[in-house]
Protein backbone atom coordinates (compact mmCIF):
# COMPACT_ATOMS: atom_id res chain seq x y z
CA UNK A 1 0.00 0.00 0.00
CA UNK A 2 1.39 4.04 -0.49
CA UNK A 3 -0.07 6.86 0.36
CA UNK A 4 0.89 10.33 0.03
CA UNK A 5 -0.05 12.62 2.31
CA UNK A 6 0.32 15.86 4.20
CA UNK A 7 -0.74 14.49 7.85
CA UNK A 8 1.35 12.66 10.27
CA UNK A 9 0.76 8.77 10.54
CA UNK A 10 1.02 6.34 13.47
CA UNK A 11 3.94 4.35 13.36
CA UNK A 12 2.95 1.57 15.53
CA UNK A 13 -0.54 0.92 14.01
CA UNK A 14 0.58 1.41 10.79
CA UNK A 15 3.31 -1.41 11.13
CA UNK A 16 0.88 -3.26 12.94
CA UNK A 17 -1.35 -4.12 9.83
CA UNK A 18 1.82 -5.40 7.60
CA UNK A 19 1.16 -8.42 10.24
CA UNK A 20 -2.69 -8.28 11.62
CA UNK A 21 -4.74 -11.18 10.82
CA UNK A 22 -1.55 -12.84 9.12
CA UNK A 23 -0.26 -15.63 10.85
CA UNK A 24 2.20 -16.39 7.81
CA UNK A 25 4.12 -13.38 8.49
CA UNK A 26 7.47 -14.41 10.85
CA UNK A 27 9.00 -10.93 10.56
CA UNK A 28 8.35 -7.57 10.08
CA UNK A 29 10.76 -4.45 8.91
CA UNK A 30 9.93 -0.94 9.06
CA UNK A 31 11.83 2.15 8.45
CA UNK A 32 10.88 5.71 9.35
CA UNK A 33 12.77 8.53 8.51
CA UNK A 34 12.82 11.79 10.54
CA UNK A 35 13.55 15.69 9.90
CA UNK A 36 16.88 16.60 11.71
CA UNK A 37 17.44 19.62 13.61
CA UNK A 38 21.26 19.67 11.73
CA UNK A 39 21.82 19.46 8.52
CA UNK A 40 25.78 19.42 8.70
CA UNK A 41 26.55 22.63 10.27
CA UNK A 42 23.40 24.55 10.12
CA UNK A 43 20.48 24.52 12.41
CA UNK A 44 17.13 23.26 10.59
CA UNK A 45 14.02 24.97 11.91
CA UNK A 46 11.82 23.36 9.52
CA UNK A 47 11.47 21.72 5.99
CA UNK A 48 8.72 21.83 3.33
CA UNK A 49 8.73 19.07 1.31
CA UNK A 50 7.70 19.61 -2.61
CA UNK A 51 6.39 16.56 -4.66
CA UNK A 52 4.76 16.15 -8.10
CA UNK A 53 1.11 15.10 -7.14
CA UNK A 54 0.34 11.90 -9.76
CA UNK A 55 3.46 11.21 -10.61
CA UNK A 56 4.74 10.39 -7.00
CA UNK A 57 1.69 7.85 -6.35
CA UNK A 58 2.99 6.42 -9.43
CA UNK A 59 6.51 6.13 -8.94
CA UNK A 60 6.14 4.95 -5.58
CA UNK A 61 3.44 2.38 -6.62
CA UNK A 62 6.10 1.11 -8.71
CA UNK A 63 8.77 0.75 -6.37
CA UNK A 64 6.51 -1.33 -4.39
CA UNK A 65 6.28 -3.58 -7.31
CA UNK A 66 9.47 -3.98 -8.31
CA UNK A 67 9.89 -5.43 -4.34
CA UNK A 68 7.04 -7.44 -4.76
CA UNK A 69 8.34 -9.04 -7.92
CA UNK A 70 12.04 -9.53 -5.95
CA UNK A 71 10.99 -10.92 -2.88
CA UNK A 72 7.88 -12.77 -1.31
CA UNK A 73 6.41 -10.53 0.87
CA UNK A 74 3.28 -10.80 2.30
CA UNK A 75 2.37 -6.70 2.59
CA UNK A 76 4.48 -3.68 1.68
CA UNK A 77 3.55 -0.11 2.75
CA UNK A 78 5.05 3.02 1.88
CA UNK A 79 3.90 6.39 3.53
CA UNK A 80 5.73 10.13 2.68
CA UNK A 81 4.57 13.54 3.43
CA UNK A 82 4.78 16.74 2.32
CA UNK A 83 4.29 20.23 3.26
CA UNK A 84 5.91 21.93 6.01
CA UNK A 85 7.43 19.58 8.45
CA UNK A 86 9.83 20.94 11.66
CA UNK A 87 12.62 18.82 13.06
CA UNK A 88 11.43 15.43 14.81
CA UNK A 89 8.66 15.10 12.53
CA UNK A 90 8.18 12.14 10.46
CA UNK A 91 8.69 12.22 6.99
CA UNK A 92 8.58 8.65 5.66
CA UNK A 93 7.84 5.24 6.46
CA UNK A 94 8.57 2.04 4.50
CA UNK A 95 8.09 -1.45 5.63
CA UNK A 96 7.44 -4.63 4.60
CA UNK A 97 6.45 -7.91 5.96
CA UNK A 98 7.42 -11.75 5.00
CA UNK A 99 7.50 -15.36 6.07
CA UNK A 100 11.33 -14.48 6.42
CA UNK A 101 13.45 -12.01 7.96
CA UNK A 102 16.48 -11.90 4.94
CA UNK A 103 13.51 -10.80 2.56
CA UNK A 104 11.59 -8.52 5.50
CA UNK A 105 15.10 -6.64 5.76
CA UNK A 106 16.20 -6.27 1.86
CA UNK A 107 12.80 -5.32 0.87
CA UNK A 108 12.73 -2.30 3.03
CA UNK A 109 15.84 -1.21 2.52
CA UNK A 110 14.94 -1.83 -1.22
CA UNK A 111 12.14 0.40 -0.69
CA UNK A 112 13.56 3.75 1.31
CA UNK A 113 16.90 3.19 -1.38
CA UNK A 114 14.60 3.52 -4.65
CA UNK A 115 12.22 6.45 -2.88
CA UNK A 116 15.17 8.17 -2.41
CA UNK A 117 16.21 8.09 -6.18
CA UNK A 118 13.10 7.75 -7.76
CA UNK A 119 9.98 9.68 -5.68
CA UNK A 120 9.54 13.26 -7.34
CA UNK A 121 10.31 14.85 -3.65
CA UNK A 122 12.38 17.74 -3.04
CA UNK A 123 13.13 19.37 0.22
CA UNK A 124 13.48 23.19 0.74
CA UNK A 125 15.11 23.47 4.46
CA UNK A 126 14.64 26.67 6.47
CA UNK A 127 17.23 28.03 8.82
CA UNK A 128 18.43 31.98 9.64
CA UNK A 129 20.42 31.99 6.69
CA UNK A 130 17.08 31.54 5.05
CA UNK A 131 15.72 28.79 2.58
CA UNK A 132 17.38 26.84 0.76
CA UNK A 133 16.69 23.85 -1.83
CA UNK A 134 18.64 20.47 -0.47
CA UNK A 135 20.99 19.01 -3.19
CA UNK A 136 20.62 15.15 -3.80
CA UNK A 137 23.27 13.19 -2.52
CA UNK A 138 26.31 10.70 -4.15
CA UNK A 139 25.38 8.32 -1.76
CA UNK A 140 21.51 8.08 -1.93
CA UNK A 141 22.75 7.01 -5.98
CA UNK A 142 24.81 4.59 -4.95
CA UNK A 143 22.60 3.06 -2.24
CA UNK A 144 20.57 2.55 -5.56
CA UNK A 145 23.24 1.44 -7.55
CA UNK A 146 24.21 -1.22 -5.36
CA UNK A 147 20.97 -2.96 -6.21
CA UNK A 148 21.43 -2.90 -9.95
CA UNK A 149 25.17 -4.53 -9.71
CA UNK A 150 23.19 -7.29 -7.60
CA UNK A 151 20.54 -7.43 -10.60
CA UNK A 152 23.58 -7.58 -12.57
CA UNK A 153 25.40 -10.48 -10.64
CA UNK A 154 22.49 -12.68 -10.71
CA UNK B 1 2.34 20.70 -24.82
CA UNK B 2 2.27 21.03 -20.41
CA UNK B 3 5.19 21.75 -18.46
CA UNK B 4 5.81 21.57 -15.12
CA UNK B 5 8.92 22.89 -13.29
CA UNK B 6 9.54 22.01 -9.59
CA UNK B 7 11.91 23.05 -6.58
CA UNK B 8 14.29 25.40 -7.58
CA UNK B 9 13.95 25.09 -11.53
CA UNK B 10 10.31 26.82 -10.92
CA UNK B 11 11.95 29.27 -8.65
CA UNK B 12 14.16 30.30 -11.77
CA UNK B 13 11.52 29.73 -14.44
CA UNK B 14 8.76 32.17 -11.99
CA UNK B 15 6.20 29.38 -12.86
CA UNK B 16 4.97 26.03 -11.44
CA UNK B 17 3.24 24.90 -14.87
CA UNK B 18 2.51 26.30 -18.29
CA UNK B 19 0.85 24.82 -21.56
CA UNK B 20 2.53 25.84 -24.22
CA UNK B 21 2.82 24.90 -28.04
CA UNK B 22 6.25 24.54 -29.37
CA UNK B 23 7.32 24.41 -33.06
CA UNK B 24 7.48 21.07 -34.57
CA UNK B 25 11.34 20.86 -34.93
CA UNK B 26 10.78 20.73 -31.33
CA UNK B 27 10.91 16.82 -30.92
CA UNK B 28 12.83 15.88 -27.47
CA UNK B 29 13.30 16.88 -24.13
CA UNK B 30 16.37 18.63 -25.38
CA UNK B 31 15.03 20.64 -28.22
CA UNK B 32 12.36 21.55 -25.88
CA UNK B 33 15.25 22.98 -23.13
CA UNK B 34 16.96 24.97 -26.05
CA UNK B 35 13.25 26.59 -27.03
CA UNK B 36 12.52 27.04 -23.61
CA UNK B 37 15.41 29.15 -22.80
CA UNK B 38 14.51 31.47 -25.10
CA UNK B 39 11.13 32.02 -23.35
CA UNK B 40 12.38 34.09 -21.07
CA UNK B 41 15.31 35.33 -18.79
CA UNK B 42 14.30 32.90 -16.15
CA UNK B 43 13.81 29.98 -18.23
CA UNK B 44 17.03 30.35 -19.30
CA UNK B 45 18.73 30.95 -16.18
CA UNK B 46 16.63 27.56 -15.02
CA UNK B 47 17.98 25.46 -17.89
CA UNK B 48 21.94 27.26 -17.86
CA UNK B 49 23.37 23.75 -16.55
CA UNK B 50 20.92 20.99 -18.24
CA UNK B 51 23.32 18.33 -16.51
CA UNK B 52 21.64 19.15 -12.82
CA UNK B 53 18.20 19.14 -14.83
CA UNK B 54 15.66 15.92 -14.83
CA UNK B 55 13.43 14.99 -16.74
CA UNK B 56 9.82 13.53 -16.52
CA UNK B 57 7.76 12.72 -19.77
CA UNK B 58 4.05 11.82 -18.79
CA UNK B 59 4.99 11.07 -14.99
CA UNK B 60 7.90 9.06 -15.97
CA UNK B 61 11.94 9.44 -15.19
CA UNK B 62 13.31 10.00 -18.90
CA UNK B 63 16.92 11.02 -20.59
CA UNK B 64 16.89 13.89 -22.30
CA UNK B 65 16.63 12.27 -25.86
CA UNK B 66 13.16 10.78 -24.95
CA UNK B 67 10.73 12.09 -27.86
CA UNK B 68 7.88 14.38 -26.96
CA UNK B 69 4.84 15.33 -28.45
CA UNK B 70 2.26 17.79 -28.45
CA UNK B 71 -0.27 15.78 -25.91
CA UNK B 72 2.47 14.64 -23.93
CA UNK B 73 3.41 16.66 -19.92
CA UNK B 74 6.95 17.38 -19.89
CA UNK B 75 8.31 17.86 -16.01
CA UNK B 76 11.37 19.47 -15.26
CA UNK B 77 13.16 19.24 -11.89
CA UNK B 78 16.72 18.84 -9.73
CA UNK B 79 17.43 15.81 -8.67
CA UNK B 80 15.19 14.61 -6.38
CA UNK B 81 15.08 14.58 -2.19
CA UNK B 82 12.78 13.20 -0.66
CA UNK B 83 12.94 9.84 1.90
CA UNK C 1 18.10 -1.16 25.93
CA UNK C 2 17.88 -4.58 26.62
CA UNK C 3 14.35 -6.70 27.98
CA UNK C 4 13.40 -9.99 28.47
CA UNK C 5 9.95 -10.77 29.82
CA UNK C 6 7.26 -12.66 29.51
CA UNK C 7 4.57 -9.85 28.53
CA UNK C 8 3.77 -9.08 24.93
CA UNK C 9 5.18 -5.10 23.75
CA UNK C 10 3.58 -2.49 22.09
CA UNK C 11 5.86 -2.38 18.77
CA UNK C 12 5.00 1.64 18.50
CA UNK C 13 5.20 2.62 21.42
CA UNK C 14 8.90 0.99 22.42
CA UNK C 15 9.87 1.99 18.94
CA UNK C 16 9.09 5.75 19.47
CA UNK C 17 10.98 5.86 22.40
CA UNK C 18 14.10 6.01 20.22
CA UNK C 19 13.92 8.70 18.95
CA UNK C 20 11.15 10.52 21.14
CA UNK C 21 13.13 14.19 22.03
CA UNK C 22 16.12 13.78 20.14
CA UNK C 23 16.15 15.74 17.28
CA UNK C 24 19.47 14.29 15.77
CA UNK C 25 17.79 11.20 14.94
CA UNK C 26 17.23 10.81 11.00
CA UNK C 27 15.88 6.96 10.73
CA UNK C 28 14.85 4.15 13.03
CA UNK C 29 14.87 0.90 11.63
CA UNK C 30 12.60 -1.51 13.86
CA UNK C 31 12.46 -5.72 12.95
CA UNK C 32 10.02 -7.72 14.81
CA UNK C 33 10.18 -11.47 14.22
CA UNK C 34 6.38 -13.05 14.91
CA UNK C 35 5.19 -16.66 15.76
CA UNK C 36 4.63 -18.22 12.08
CA UNK C 37 1.50 -20.80 12.27
CA UNK C 38 3.30 -23.17 9.67
CA UNK C 39 6.69 -24.72 10.62
CA UNK C 40 7.40 -26.14 7.33
CA UNK C 41 3.95 -28.25 6.53
CA UNK C 42 3.54 -28.67 10.09
CA UNK C 43 0.72 -26.27 11.62
CA UNK C 44 1.82 -25.01 14.83
CA UNK C 45 -0.45 -24.81 17.84
CA UNK C 46 1.78 -22.64 20.24
CA UNK C 47 5.07 -22.32 21.28
CA UNK C 48 7.09 -22.16 24.18
CA UNK C 49 10.42 -20.59 24.41
CA UNK C 50 12.78 -21.58 27.49
CA UNK C 51 15.59 -19.40 27.77
CA UNK C 52 18.68 -19.08 30.46
CA UNK C 53 17.71 -16.70 33.29
CA UNK C 54 21.07 -14.45 33.65
CA UNK C 55 23.06 -15.51 30.80
CA UNK C 56 20.37 -14.03 28.42
CA UNK C 57 20.52 -10.70 29.65
CA UNK C 58 24.27 -10.95 29.45
CA UNK C 59 24.30 -12.04 25.65
CA UNK C 60 21.61 -9.33 24.71
CA UNK C 61 23.56 -6.70 26.61
CA UNK C 62 26.77 -7.51 24.87
CA UNK C 63 25.57 -7.82 21.46
CA UNK C 64 24.12 -4.19 21.76
CA UNK C 65 27.27 -2.68 23.11
CA UNK C 66 29.10 -4.71 20.10
CA UNK C 67 26.39 -2.56 18.09
CA UNK C 68 27.27 0.58 19.74
CA UNK C 69 30.66 0.00 18.82
CA UNK C 70 30.65 -0.91 15.03
CA UNK C 71 28.39 1.77 14.13
CA UNK C 72 27.39 5.63 15.14
CA UNK C 73 23.63 4.96 16.77
CA UNK C 74 21.68 6.98 18.76
CA UNK C 75 19.66 3.87 20.59
CA UNK C 76 19.00 0.47 20.43
CA UNK C 77 16.77 -1.56 21.82
CA UNK C 78 16.11 -5.40 21.79
CA UNK C 79 12.99 -6.63 23.66
CA UNK C 80 12.90 -10.72 23.47
CA UNK C 81 9.51 -12.83 25.14
CA UNK C 82 10.07 -16.44 26.89
CA UNK C 83 7.38 -18.45 28.10
CA UNK C 84 4.03 -19.77 25.77
CA UNK C 85 3.44 -18.04 22.67
CA UNK C 86 0.96 -18.67 20.00
CA UNK C 87 0.88 -18.35 16.18
CA UNK C 88 0.61 -14.60 15.81
CA UNK C 89 2.05 -13.60 19.07
CA UNK C 90 4.83 -11.11 18.65
CA UNK C 91 8.67 -13.09 19.90
CA UNK C 92 11.38 -10.26 19.75
CA UNK C 93 11.68 -6.95 18.58
CA UNK C 94 15.18 -5.16 17.51
CA UNK C 95 15.65 -1.32 16.81
CA UNK C 96 18.55 0.74 16.10
CA UNK C 97 18.13 4.80 15.60
CA UNK C 98 20.72 6.64 14.22
CA UNK C 99 21.55 9.91 12.21
CA UNK C 100 21.84 7.87 9.24
CA UNK C 101 19.73 5.47 7.55
CA UNK C 102 22.75 2.63 7.01
CA UNK C 103 23.54 2.95 10.13
CA UNK C 104 20.26 2.08 11.55
CA UNK C 105 19.67 -0.91 8.84
CA UNK C 106 22.85 -2.51 9.72
CA UNK C 107 22.85 -2.17 13.27
CA UNK C 108 19.46 -3.52 13.62
CA UNK C 109 20.07 -6.40 11.12
CA UNK C 110 23.53 -7.31 13.25
CA UNK C 111 21.13 -7.27 16.33
CA UNK C 112 18.57 -9.72 15.22
CA UNK C 113 21.67 -11.66 13.27
CA UNK C 114 23.47 -12.20 16.47
CA UNK C 115 20.72 -12.62 18.89
CA UNK C 116 19.79 -15.77 16.71
CA UNK C 117 23.20 -17.71 17.37
CA UNK C 118 24.17 -15.91 20.50
CA UNK C 119 21.22 -15.67 22.78
CA UNK C 120 20.52 -18.59 24.88
CA UNK C 121 16.94 -19.17 23.93
CA UNK C 122 15.19 -22.23 23.11
CA UNK C 123 12.07 -22.88 21.09
CA UNK C 124 9.53 -26.28 21.88
CA UNK C 125 6.79 -26.41 19.27
CA UNK C 126 3.79 -28.05 19.62
CA UNK C 127 1.85 -29.36 16.56
CA UNK C 128 -1.02 -32.21 16.50
CA UNK C 129 2.63 -34.59 16.31
CA UNK C 130 3.15 -33.25 19.76
CA UNK C 131 6.04 -31.06 21.24
CA UNK C 132 9.35 -30.74 19.76
CA UNK C 133 12.44 -28.58 19.65
CA UNK C 134 13.13 -26.49 16.85
CA UNK C 135 16.33 -27.40 15.50
CA UNK C 136 19.27 -24.66 14.92
CA UNK C 137 19.11 -23.63 11.37
CA UNK C 138 22.38 -23.34 9.15
CA UNK C 139 20.99 -20.12 7.79
CA UNK C 140 21.38 -17.87 11.27
CA UNK C 141 25.01 -19.20 11.14
CA UNK C 142 25.40 -18.15 8.15
CA UNK C 143 23.94 -15.34 8.92
CA UNK C 144 26.13 -14.29 11.70
CA UNK C 145 29.13 -15.60 9.17
CA UNK C 146 28.39 -12.28 6.72
CA UNK C 147 29.14 -9.74 9.65
CA UNK C 148 32.74 -11.97 10.50
CA UNK C 149 33.82 -12.03 7.33
CA UNK C 150 32.72 -8.42 6.79
CA UNK C 151 35.14 -8.02 10.08
CA UNK C 152 37.91 -9.44 7.99
CA UNK C 153 37.68 -7.28 5.02
CA UNK C 154 37.88 -4.02 6.97
CA UNK D 1 29.77 -27.05 40.55
CA UNK D 2 27.02 -25.83 39.21
CA UNK D 3 25.70 -27.67 36.37
CA UNK D 4 22.66 -26.58 33.87
CA UNK D 5 20.73 -27.87 31.15
CA UNK D 6 18.33 -26.52 28.51
CA UNK D 7 16.23 -27.87 26.25
CA UNK D 8 16.33 -31.21 24.99
CA UNK D 9 19.65 -31.56 26.54
CA UNK D 10 17.65 -31.23 29.76
CA UNK D 11 14.91 -33.77 28.67
CA UNK D 12 17.23 -36.30 28.63
CA UNK D 13 19.34 -35.58 31.73
CA UNK D 14 15.42 -35.56 33.57
CA UNK D 15 17.10 -32.86 35.41
CA UNK D 16 17.47 -28.85 35.03
CA UNK D 17 20.27 -28.09 37.28
CA UNK D 18 22.31 -30.25 39.71
CA UNK D 19 25.01 -29.72 42.73
CA UNK D 20 27.92 -31.71 41.54
CA UNK D 21 31.75 -32.36 42.39
CA UNK D 22 33.50 -33.93 39.69
CA UNK D 23 36.58 -35.42 40.77
CA UNK D 24 39.95 -33.34 40.50
CA UNK D 25 40.67 -35.04 36.86
CA UNK D 26 37.85 -32.91 35.53
CA UNK D 27 39.29 -29.72 34.34
CA UNK D 28 37.38 -28.84 30.92
CA UNK D 29 34.23 -29.20 29.88
CA UNK D 30 35.19 -31.91 27.61
CA UNK D 31 36.16 -33.72 30.87
CA UNK D 32 33.28 -32.83 32.71
CA UNK D 33 30.84 -34.19 29.88
CA UNK D 34 32.84 -37.56 29.86
CA UNK D 35 32.32 -37.83 33.66
CA UNK D 36 28.44 -36.99 33.05
CA UNK D 37 28.26 -39.35 30.84
CA UNK D 38 28.40 -42.22 33.98
CA UNK D 39 26.30 -40.60 36.33
CA UNK D 40 23.04 -41.75 34.98
CA UNK D 41 21.77 -43.30 31.97
CA UNK D 42 19.59 -40.00 30.68
CA UNK D 43 23.28 -38.35 31.16
CA UNK D 44 24.82 -40.50 28.68
CA UNK D 45 21.74 -40.14 26.30
CA UNK D 46 22.06 -36.51 26.65
CA UNK D 47 26.22 -36.83 25.55
CA UNK D 48 25.70 -39.19 23.23
CA UNK D 49 26.79 -36.50 20.32
CA UNK D 50 28.54 -33.58 21.52
CA UNK D 51 28.70 -32.47 18.12
CA UNK D 52 25.31 -30.95 18.62
CA UNK D 53 26.16 -29.76 22.67
CA UNK D 54 27.25 -26.59 22.84
CA UNK D 55 28.44 -25.38 26.60
CA UNK D 56 28.31 -21.88 28.40
CA UNK D 57 31.02 -21.53 31.80
CA UNK D 58 29.57 -18.90 33.93
CA UNK D 59 27.22 -17.67 31.27
CA UNK D 60 29.84 -17.20 28.28
CA UNK D 61 29.30 -19.56 25.68
CA UNK D 62 32.94 -21.47 25.64
CA UNK D 63 34.58 -24.69 23.06
CA UNK D 64 35.05 -27.97 25.12
CA UNK D 65 38.55 -27.35 25.59
CA UNK D 66 37.67 -24.35 28.06
CA UNK D 67 38.74 -25.03 31.61
CA UNK D 68 36.56 -25.45 34.37
CA UNK D 69 36.66 -25.48 38.29
CA UNK D 70 34.44 -26.44 41.32
CA UNK D 71 33.02 -22.43 41.54
CA UNK D 72 32.25 -22.31 38.36
CA UNK D 73 28.73 -22.40 36.63
CA UNK D 74 28.30 -24.65 33.64
CA UNK D 75 25.67 -24.75 31.43
CA UNK D 76 24.63 -27.45 28.43
CA UNK D 77 22.80 -26.76 26.00
CA UNK D 78 21.70 -27.81 21.78
CA UNK D 79 22.41 -24.64 19.38
CA UNK D 80 19.94 -21.50 20.53
CA UNK D 81 16.80 -20.87 18.39
CA UNK D 82 15.59 -17.51 19.49
CA UNK D 83 14.65 -14.43 17.64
Amino acid sequence: MIRVQREDFDFGQEVAALSAGNKGVGGVCAFSGLVREMAGETEISAMTLEHYPGMTEKALAEIEAEAQTRWPLEKTLIIHRYGRLEPGDQIVLVAASSAHRDAAFDACRFLIDWLKTEAPFWKLEESEKGASWVEAKDSDTQAQARWLEKDQED
Amino acid sequence: MKILYFSWVRDKTGVSNEELTPPVSVTTVESLIDWLKEQSAGHAQAFTDVSVIRAAVNQEHVKLQHPVGPDDEVAFFPPVTGG
